[in-house]
């Protein structure tokens, strides 16, 4: 059984533990999962020219963003052996310690949740128009760009 | 035809969004905007016509939506 | 930064949601971690001849399970750039639906993330001395055994 | 010694836990243990000693702690 609905990717602001957990709790019900995989991206206090980033401001081109997820998902289905899957994305400032990236994968057997998770993260990196100003404790910033 | 500008493209232009008239293609496109805004020759950025990027010289046609689009930093 | 104390990986029944977020969220403070991969077996209702698992109740060998989880737990520090690496698995019954294992790896990058959590959850399975009594309704039960 | 018995190997010789004395080596405790409990020749497991497992035939020493241990299942 496959679950393919669109489902909302964006999220005003960081994403919560308690959201995660919430998430985790609605699984119980698919007796057919036997592994979950969770990546979460959380915001570094990376130094920069020696001064520290201390959030990252989030936007995209959501159209294209939202587009372009829905074919990564598609894709995600016929390449992996998925029970379901769940991608949320944060727009706007995120503390640095906070989360902006949650990607939730659910198989039958963990290989496929492995291969998947790390299969979309990659795909969201690389292919989803998401931008980040990375921010300084002065107020000045400098555009993140992701690393392969 | 409407032209969106994203992340630091947008910070360099001063502009989010502009309207657009008269020009056929991508690369017509681009020369005009880097003779506007001289600081984009210095950027790294792609060209998506209605949420697509395209290779090479992209047709534009009545109604397209283009944006500019700097490297991707989601996660 | 490196944290290697060893901690209490056995518990009893399933692992909650709530746990996890709990969890997750005591990581808020290292403004190093830019990635968090986590793991987590869910009780699979099987069917076995024709009878579906309801629940699995686990068992171990605890002083050399501990022992090896250790040996385990030092080694992916040396093999993997690491922050923090947390493990928890269920003793006792799991049922259907809930977690038994719950691996959680942090790190500044998300390759070593995924390395990290996916070598550990095949050490833990191939080395570690845990039992599981699969059983069904009828309180019949089969012993498990893992796919690799 | 001491000489446990995990998983299915309980259940099938009814002990998790027995006494064992005079028995110089792994290769004998394995063949006395097949005499005693004739369906542990059926049964895949592991021997461990002082908690780890050993290759090949392992002496045993006044004090060491045997296990038998069924095929891992841990996740």
């Amino acid at each position: 059984m496959t679950e393919k609905k669109k489902h909302k990717v964006f999220r005003e602001g960081p994403i919560s533990p308690d959201f995660i957990a919430d998430s985790i709790s609605k699984h119980t019900t698919k007796t057919s999962i036997g592994a979950h995989d969770i990546f979460l991206g959380q915001v570094r206090a990376d130094v920069i020219n020696g001064k520290t980033v201390e959030a990252i401001e989030y936007s995209t081109y959501q159209e294209m963003a939202e587009e372009k997820l829905h074919e990564i998902r598609e894709l995600a289905f016929t390449k992996f052996e998925l029970t379901c899957m769940h991608i949320y994305h944060s727009l706007g400032k995120v503390k640095t310690g906070e989360i902006s990236l949650f990607v939730f994968v659910s198989s039958p057997h963990r290989q496929s949740a492995f291969d998947a998770c790390r299969w979309l993260v990659e795909e969201i990196k690389k292919d989803v128009p998401i931008w980040g100003k990375e921010i300084f404790g002065d107020e000045t910033h400098v555009w993140k760009e992701n690393k392969i | 035809m409407k032209l969106f500008f994203f992340g630091q493209l947008a910070e360099v232009t001063g502009k989010s969004e502009m309207e657009i008239t008269n020009i056929s293609d991508t690369e017509t496109l681009l020369k005009k905007l880097e003779a506007d805004f001289p600081k984009l020759k210095n950027l790294k950025f792609q060209i998506s016509v209605d949420r697509k990027i395209g290779k090479g010289n992209v047709i534009l046609e009545n109604g397209s939506e283009i944006a500019l689009l700097p490297p991707f930093a989601g996660g």
